[in-house]
């Protein structure tokens, strides 16, 4: 890997250089735009368009040192660029590379929207203040919205989720805009500092409440399996990860506000009952999608406790390094699972007996996959789990870690039950369609990722060193 | 790096058999065990040059977490280490007729590589991850070529082992986590951990003690044991049975003893009691089982409950007699299992009533399941007989009383084997019995079990060799003149 | 005084609450979440005031800029149900379950 | 001292013999098999001869062969030790087995497994060999489970035989309980002392006495009740007569039953050090032989009259070395080795003539015209048995009456009443045998035995005949080695009232039978009908295999019990049931219903209990 480029000779030093990753996209999505004027613009046109958006935005990340003066700094107005952003941003962009290559509709509109929606992603991590984050929410979710209606799974009603989604959406954001409001109220700006008093307290709550409406902790949690289940696996793979993991910034931004507040002390607890929700409900489904959604739910529990802990430590940047290893192996896992029902089509648990017979490979991958959800020791999935109790029990939350190592050990009933299905039954139907050349090499990527980083994590440690740096 | 190649090998085998068609995926797989055995068998070369209580060592790149990828051969380990390759071999051999996939050839190497991570690691973490590693191979091969009822043992056998090993991986966390707290050094390595004392200790020790218990199977977690090997393929039962339950004591001797010797001495009266319970209830369910696996199985309870005897009663005598019964019982319960499986190659039945007179039949598998139920039985001049004396004099001398207790298992032990013995080969068969279809051995299916055989006889007589090789483990577990 | 108003802004916002939650009517629900907007528009009017902080005017024309298109991203997918055939009513709405 | 060759041949030629006999002759012409195991006799017999004679000639060996076990400092070895006890019985063993050796290869000629036959029988030549010679209690359990294992092989050899294949199992099971009793002394023993090595052991425990002796030296006992069949666990040797009679005459009569008396002479300084041990063995002994006399006189098949016979004078060895003389107990036994396999061997000859593998008492009769040499034989073997002057009989059981006297009238009573039941079952058997008419079956059918099983016969008739002059030279053999002390070795001299008492009680048998068998001729097949009650109490040996069968049921129930009901149903069940609880708990727990207002009201309850979270 060739080392940084130094800042100086690269980013122009117009205060804006610190955002080329945003602006990458956003030229993306007007190209996007541009190409659908012309009458008959190519599917794969559009993909090029959108994955080249991606890659580099991508790759100015990586190779644009922080700039200096990165915290709130004058004129660079709610603009700021920490090292925990620029790290969250590649998540959130390479999350949504699948998605963007495996989009073949015939106009541009989803791939604009896809990349809308990794813009807002973008401004949510360059947040300076809470009005910024605020716009960097709506603009990640609006097009998330559209994109529910318009990639629909076969035989799921339409509109149905879209709707849900949104009203759901927006009463969360509305809950949002009062919990800024009594914010302002009480502090008078829209910064990142605690607001005193009650109404303070009320205003963070209020946000917090939001934060974890996004990332579907439990009481917030019923939009998600309809989504999952309606939306088209490659969609729901995108949601899961970016969309997710943006949520999960947001929270612990706003839990970075107030690290001992009411917010970060009732995390942990949220996050275990999630955790405990999403795997006894993901035990009893039949259908593959609303399986791997409440497996997500299950996931994202053990992220907020990875927060909760993260916050009970007072939110150093050291001890935000398991979350956003979670967070990256995560998004190799699910995505690589949603990939995999979008290349086998499967539907329902049935349509997956004896599949290893018929295409073992993409079989054996799933398999890999799913072992690597489950977290058994080789795969990367067990060392993310292991690093986030790890926290967590440093920081002495020793019940909700209970909660979350039972449910680990519960999903191990419905990831088993799918290899078992896979391998130990005999095949009832004989077809095995051909794969096309994208979504196996991702499948590949996604697969051998996420079983890897089990197994060299050192390898990954110089990259996680010099993003949290 | 010599080390790391005795699992990388199979590990690059596994995926080499993956890639070949089925036929060539079969050869392949005999080269990489064949190469493995002898890699294994040229170790105790440089091994005998090597210094201090561990023979060969090395230590790898340190990562995050005080976690060090460090590796190391005692005398112990590298009789596992044999046994392991040995029996790979053996695998490889005896499943050779039947057409299995490539996907068969490959998970036996890759448990080979699995098996020899766990007997090499020297790091708490590392040891962990090929612990847990083991159960994936294992699992694919009770599922895909087991026999009827696998889809249920398989998950179940998974799940099970997996939740004891959650109590092992709370453990560790919580005596490394510890050791930071008083010490102040991340560390993971075996030999540089301190137990904590007290009721912390306790349940560091419990937790460690269950996690290792599921493996062996100690009583009350054993549920596991029938299911996964009656179903599993012969080569599978093989497998299972001779080198996976040994590694919960293993465990015991790598982690447990030297990390908590007061607590050990202690628990001693429990400890022992519960491998007595192991012996005793072990033989009784056995006498019941109508199934020749399930019974094989629940015989394999009742011998660990001896090395587990032997183990912990801190005297050389018995912690050499635990060590030596883990490779005999290896030997003698792979024999047998590859014995059934044979019966089950010719009549896809292993029922007791299923089979009758089979002397006339089939006289040279009659002259070697004989020989392997004597030897399991423990009749001197086999190596049964060695290890349980060895185990039950150690014992003798630590509590007398836990001893005689044990020693019962030896009665028990003809009470279930013979009769079953009698039942399969020398009675007569019932009109719907499968013994019209069992032929006599093959010349490959003879070599193997003519080896077996041997090696138990070789062992039974002069356990010298072994006995010498395990004296530095020995040496460092029971300190001369340290027992209380 | 700013409490009064709080209270006055709360009283809107469960108002608007009550509506998209009771209603079963998505048009109406509609209309519930841009009252629970204006109510939070009123809180942050009169705290500008307050401080003399023009932010908040700013911050306030640009939630009212979100909130339009919120609500037009919410007609175009009621306008999508009526040329469907499915009425907008939330009972419609009910096939994705356990 | 270095090892004499003869020692190493005794174990080299077995074992030779066995490997030369499996790989090489087997395979090729099983018939053959018997000859080099035929020729491996030949040498051990001499090798055995010649070591008799330097052993007599005053040099005893205990020498270690090389180590077994080793761990830290404790160590188990193999040695050789050869003394006059050993020796002694030894050479009996080579000679009668080696003559039994012939006599079977006659016997089992047209049988289709003979090869199987000969292989088991001459590995328990080795093992019985082993036992004799070894030097440590551990090595000596080696051997003892082996003579086990092959009495299994032998019992259970015609496996058609669902009879042949139960008396196995309940013989090695029972052998395997002693063997428990056994081998908890052993462990005892090692755990206190470190060593059991005979020489080294009993001086040490001279100096200073374990603290669990009495425990060590009941567990022998039990042991050797087991394997020589004292009252508790004998049942299984009248099974025993299941296998084919060389080898219900080799083992269950001459050699492999003794070895429980070998084994408490060979440790009789450890039982001797117990206080109240010996009077127990000696109790047992006389109550067993009184028993196993009574019930030997009823019984209607030949050999299993034979085989609780065996039961009675076993007895009288452990009353004789109850007693304290155990001098007289090996003497007793080198005899009773001699005229109980005569006996056995006739009664094979019978069977053998009227082809079949054993005869009923009703099939027989009137044999003495057809079979005279026979005759003869038994009738040499018979005098002996019951303990007649010029025979070997005589002198060793008027050893044990002497022993009797000595110690006491009650002891006495028990040996002259079990010499009376001996001549009375002995003389019925004649009778019944060779002079009764025989229940319809015409007497000329019977043919002799052909000469190779009818030579072996004859030589040990002569010896059962001539042995009793060879008591003195037996006596000063016993005392070479220096293990039980001089007097206990010592052999009584010729006293005239002992010898009117043996020949009263001998006399007062022999008429009881004539009259029964001869005087009333129907007596024999009557009484059963008129007494049935008795009958029954004889046929399950006075209840006692009831008991037996009561505990085995017990066992099995208790398997059953643990097994099915505890580990299968309940334990199992229970843990197969967890994972399929948490189904349904997650459809309570599911919150989803489907319609978005619900959903709606989840959200508000949701931001309530955040705001109750954070204001608390």
């Amino acid at each position: 890997m060739i080392g940084p480029i130094p800042a100086a000779e690269f980013a122009v030093s117009f205060p804006a250089a610190s955002l080329w990753p945003q602006l990458t996209l956003a030229a993306g999505l007007l190209a996007c735009l541009a190409a659908g004027m012309a009458r008959d613009i190519s599917a794969a046109a559009v993909r090029v368009v959108g994955v080249c958006a991606l890659i580099v935005a991508v790759w100015m990340l990586m190779f644009t040192a922080s700039v200096p003066g990165a915290g709130g700094g004058p004129g660079l107005g709610p603009v700021r660029l920490d090292s925990l952003g620029r790290a969250w941003q590649v998540l959130f962009y390479v999350g949504a590379l699948p998605l963007a290559a495996m989009l073949d509709e015939d106009d541009e509109v989803p791939m604009a929207l896809v990349l809308g929606s990794c813009l807002g992603m973008g401004l949510l991590a360059a947040a300076g203040d809470l009005l910024m984050l605020f716009i960097g929410l709506e603009c990640m979710s609006l097009p998330a919205y559209l994109l529910v209606a318009r990639l629909r799974s076969q035989g799921a009603p339409p509109y149905e989720a879209a709707v849900k989604y949104f009203f759901a959406g927006a009463v969360a954001s509305s809950l949002f805009l009062l919990g800024l409001a009594f914010h302002y109220a009480a502090s008078g700006s829209f910064g990142f500092a605690a607001a005193p008093g009650p109404v303070g307290q009320a205003g963070l709550a209020l946000m917090g409440a939001a934060a974890l409406f996004k990332i579907a902790a439990v009481p917030f949690h019923w939009w998600l399996p309809d989504v999952y289940e309606s939306s088209s696996p490659a969609l729901a793979g995108f949601m899961s990860t970016s969309i997710k993991a943006a949520a999960v910034f947001f929270l612990m931004r706003l839990a970075a506000m107030a690290p001992d507040s009411g917010l970060s002390r009732c995390l942990p607890w949220a996050g275990a009952a999630t955790a405990l929700y999403g795997a006894l409900l993901a035990l009893r489904q039949q259908g593959l999608q609303r399986l791997l959604a409440y497996s997500s739910l299950s996931h994202a529990g053990i992220l907020v406790v990875a927060v909760g802990a993260w916050a009970a430590q007072g939110c150093d940047g050291a001890s935000a390094a398991p979350i956003f290893f979670y967070g990256l192996v995560y998004l190799f896992m699910s995505n690589g699972a949603f990939l995999f029902l979008e290349v086998s089509g499967a539907g329902k648990r049935p349509d997956l007996d004896g599949y290893a017979k018929l295409c073992p490979v993409p079989a054996a991958l799933f398999a890999a996959l799913l072992l690597s959800l489950a977290g058994i020791p080789p795969t990367g999935g067990f060392l993310a789990k292991l690093f986030v109790f790890w926290e967590a029990v440093k920081a002495g939350l020793f019940f909700p870690v209970a909660g979350a190592a039972l449910a680990a050990l519960l999903g191990l009933g419905y990831y088993l039950a799918l290899i078992r299905n896979m391998y130990f039954d005999e095949p009832k139907w004989s077809k095995a369609e051909p794969h096309t050349g994208a979504a196996m090499v991702t499948l590949w990527a996604c697969a051998v990722a996420a079983a890897t980083l089990g197994v060299v994590p050192w390898l990954f440690s110089r990259f996680l060193e010099r993003l949290l740096s | 790096m010599i080390l790391t190649a005795l699992w990388l090998l199979p590990a690059i085998g596994g995926f080499a058999c993956l890639a070949g068609r089925g036929r060539a995926s079969r050869w392949l797989a005999l080269a990489f065990s064949v190469v493995v055995f002898g890699y294994s068998v040229w170790l105790a070369g440089p091994y005998e040059t090597g210094q201090g209580p561990w023979g060969l060592s090395e230590a790898g790149s340190a990562w995050i977490f005080g976690i060090s990828y460090n590796l190391a051969l005692d005398g112990l380990a590298l009789s596992l280490v044999w046994l392991t390759a040995f029996l790979t071999v053996v695998c490889v051999i005896a499943s050779w007729r039947s057409e299995f996939s490539r996907g068969y050839w490959s998970s036996f190497l890759f448990l080979e590589a699995a098996l020899m991570g766990v007997f090499l690691s020297r790091d708490l973490f590392v040891f962990y991850v090929f612990w847990e590693a083991v159960l994936i191979p294992m699992f694919f091969i009770i599922g895909i070529w087991g026999s009827d009822g696998r889809r249920h043992a398989a998950m179940k056998f998974f799940l099970f082992t997996f939740f004891g090993s959650l109590f092992l991986l709370v453990g560790l966390l919580a005596l490394v986590s510890w050791n930071h707290a008083t010490r102040g050094v991340w560390t993971w390595d075996m030999g540089a951990l301190a137990a904590p004392g007290g009721l912390a200790g306790l349940l560091v020790f419990a937790g460690i003690f269950v996690g290792f218990g599921v493996k062996i199977p100690l009583f009350p977690l054993h549920t596991w044991l029938p299911d996964a090997h009656t179903e599993a393929p012969a080569a599978g039962s093989v497998m299972l049975a001779g080198v996976m339950l040994k590694m919960g004591v293993f465990g015991f001797v790598r982690v447990l003893l030297p990390m908590f010797p007061e607590l050990t001495w202690k628990l001693l009266p429990w400890i022992a009691g519960l491998a007595c319970v192991n012996i005793i209830y072990g033989s009784l369910c056995a006498m019941w089982q109508s199934d020749l696996k399930r019974l094989i199985a629940y015989s394999s309870v009742a011998h660990l409950g001896f090395c587990v005897l032997g183990i912990f009663s801190g005297t050389p005598a018995g912690v050499a007699g635990g060590c030596l019964q883990l490779l005999n019982h290896g030997l003698t319960t792979g024999a047998l299992f590859m014995m059934v499986g044979f019966l089950y190659e010719r009549s896809h039945r292993r029922g007791l009533a299923d089979f009758g007179d089979l002397v006339g039949r089939a006289p040279w598998l009659t002259f070697f399941f004989g020989w392997a139920v004597m030897a399991s039985v423990g009749l001197p001049g086999l190596n049964g007989f060695v290890g349980e004396f060895m185990s039950l004099a150690g014992m003798a001398e630590a509590l007398p009383v836990m001893a005689c207790i044990g020693a019962v298992g030896i009665v028990l032990s003809v009470a279930y084997s013979l009769p079953a013995y009698q039942a399969v080969f020398w009675a007569a068969s019932a009109e719907g019995s499968a013994s019209a279809k069992v032929s006599d051995l093959d010349l490959r299916e003879k070599a193997l079990l003519w080896v077996l055989c041997l090696a138990m006889l070789y062992i039974g007589l002069a356990p010298g060799a072994l006995l010498g090789l395990l004296e530095p483990t020995v040496a460092t577990l029971v300190p001369p003149g340290c027992m209380p | 005084m700013n409490a009064t108003v709080l209270q006055v802004g709360v009283l809107l916002f469960t108002l608007g609450l009550g509506m998209v939650v009771l209603r079963g009517q998505l048009l109406a629900m509609l209309l519930g979440i841009e009252l629970m907007v204006g109510a939070v528009n009123v809180i942050l009017t009169y705290h500008a005031n307050l401080f003399g902080d023009p932010k908040a005017l700013a911050a306030v024309v640009l939630i009212i800029c979100v909130a339009a298109a919120e609500a037009v991203l919410g007609l175009c997918l009621i306008l999508k149900l009526h040329h469907g055939g499915i009425p907008a009513e939330t009972e419609s709405l009910a096939e994705l379950r356990d | 001292m270095g090892l004499p060759l003869s020692a190493i041949l005794l174990f080299a030629a077995p074992v030779a013999a066995l490997l030369a006999a499996f790989f090489l002759v087997r395979p090729f012409k099983p018939g053959w098999t018997h000859w080099p195991i035929l020729a491996s006799c030949a040498v051990v017999t001499a090798a055995s001869v010649d070591l008799a004679a330097k052993v007599y000639a005053g040099s005893v060996f205990d020498v270690p062969v090389c180590a077994w076990m080793a761990a830290g400092n404790w160590m188990v070895s193999f040695g050789v030790r050869l003394d006059g006890i050993g020796v002694a019985v030894l050479t009996m063993v080579c000679v009668v087995g080696s003559l039994i050796h012939v006599y079977a290869a006659g016997y089992m000629r047209s049988d289709p497994c003979f090869s199987r036959f000969f292989l088991s029988f001459h590995l328990f030549f080795l093992m019985m060999i082993g036992m004799l010679v070894s030097n440590n209690y551990v090595q000596f359990y080696l051997f003892w489970e082996g003579v086990g294992l092959s009495s299994y092989l032998l019992i259970g050899f015609w496996t058609h035989k669902p009879a042949a294949r139960s008396a196995a199992l309940q013989a090695f099971i029972t052998n395997r309980v002693g063997d428990l009793g056994f081998l908890i002394a052993i462990l005892m023993l090692l755990g206190f002392y470190g060593d059991t090595r005979f020489g080294l052991l009993f001086d040490a425990m001279g100096s200073q006495p374990a603290p669990l002796l009495p425990l060590i030296g009941l567990m022998l006992f039990v042991a050797a009740a087991t394997k020589s069949a004292q009252f508790p666990l004998y049942f299984w040797l009248p099974d025993a007569m299941e296998g084919p009679t060389p080898v219900s005459a080799l083992m269950h009569a001459a050699t492999m039953v003794t070895a429980g008396i070998f084994l408490l002479a060979r440790s009789w300084p450890l039982i001797a050090a117990v206080p109240q041990l010996p009077t127990l063995i000696a109790a047992v002994g006389g109550g067993t032989a009184i028993f196993a006399g009574l019930l030997a006189c009823c019984q209607t098949d030949l050999k299993r009259i034979l085989a609780y016979s065996t039961v009675s004078h076993l007895g009288l060895m452990a009353l004789a070395l109850g007693l304290g003389r155990v001098g007289v107990a090996v003497l007793h036994l080198l005899m009773h080795g001699f005229f109980k396999a005569v006996l056995f061997l006739c009664a094979g000859n019978i069977a053998h003539g009227i082809g079949k593998s054993t005869a009923h008492v009703a099939e027989v009769g009137g044999l003495r015209r057809s079979m005279p040499m026979t005759m003869a034989c038994f009738v040499a073997a018979a005098l002996s048995l019951a303990g007649i002057w010029p025979t070997a009989g005589f002198f060793s059981k008027d050893a044990v009456i002497e022993a009797g006297l000595e110690a006491g009238p009650v002891w006495a009573a028990m040996a002259l009443t079990a010499a009376a039941l001996g001549a009375f079952y002995i003389v019925r058997m004649l009778l019944l045998a060779f002079y009764g008419p025989g229940s319809g079956q015409k007497p000329g059918h019977a043919h002799e035995a052909p000469p190779q099983m009818g030579a072996p016969v004859l030589f040990l008739a002569l010896g059962a005949l001539s042995a009793g002059w060879l008591a003195p030279g037996i006596g000063r053999l016993l005392a070479c080695g220096r293990m039980p002390s001089e007097e206990a070795l010592a052999l009584p001299h010729f006293s005239w009232t002992v010898f009117a008492l043996g020949t009263a009680a001998a006399a007062l048998g022999a008429v009881a039978a004539y009259v029964l068998t001869v005087g009333r001729p129907d007596f024999e097949w009557t009484w059963r009908r008129e007494y049935p009650r008795a009958a029954s109490l004889i046929e399950t040996d006075l209840g006692w295999r009831k008991v037996v069968a009561a505990a085995a049921f017990v066992v099995r129930r208790l398997s059953d019990l643990v097994g099915d009901l505890l580990d299968h149903r309940c334990w199992d069940g229970l843990i197969e049931s967890l994972p399929r609880a948490t189904l349904p708990l997650g459809g309570a727990v599911s919150l989803t219903s489907g319609r978005l207002s619900d959903h709606l009201w989840w959200i508000v309850s949701g931001a309530a209990l955040m705001l109750l979270a954070a204001l608390i």
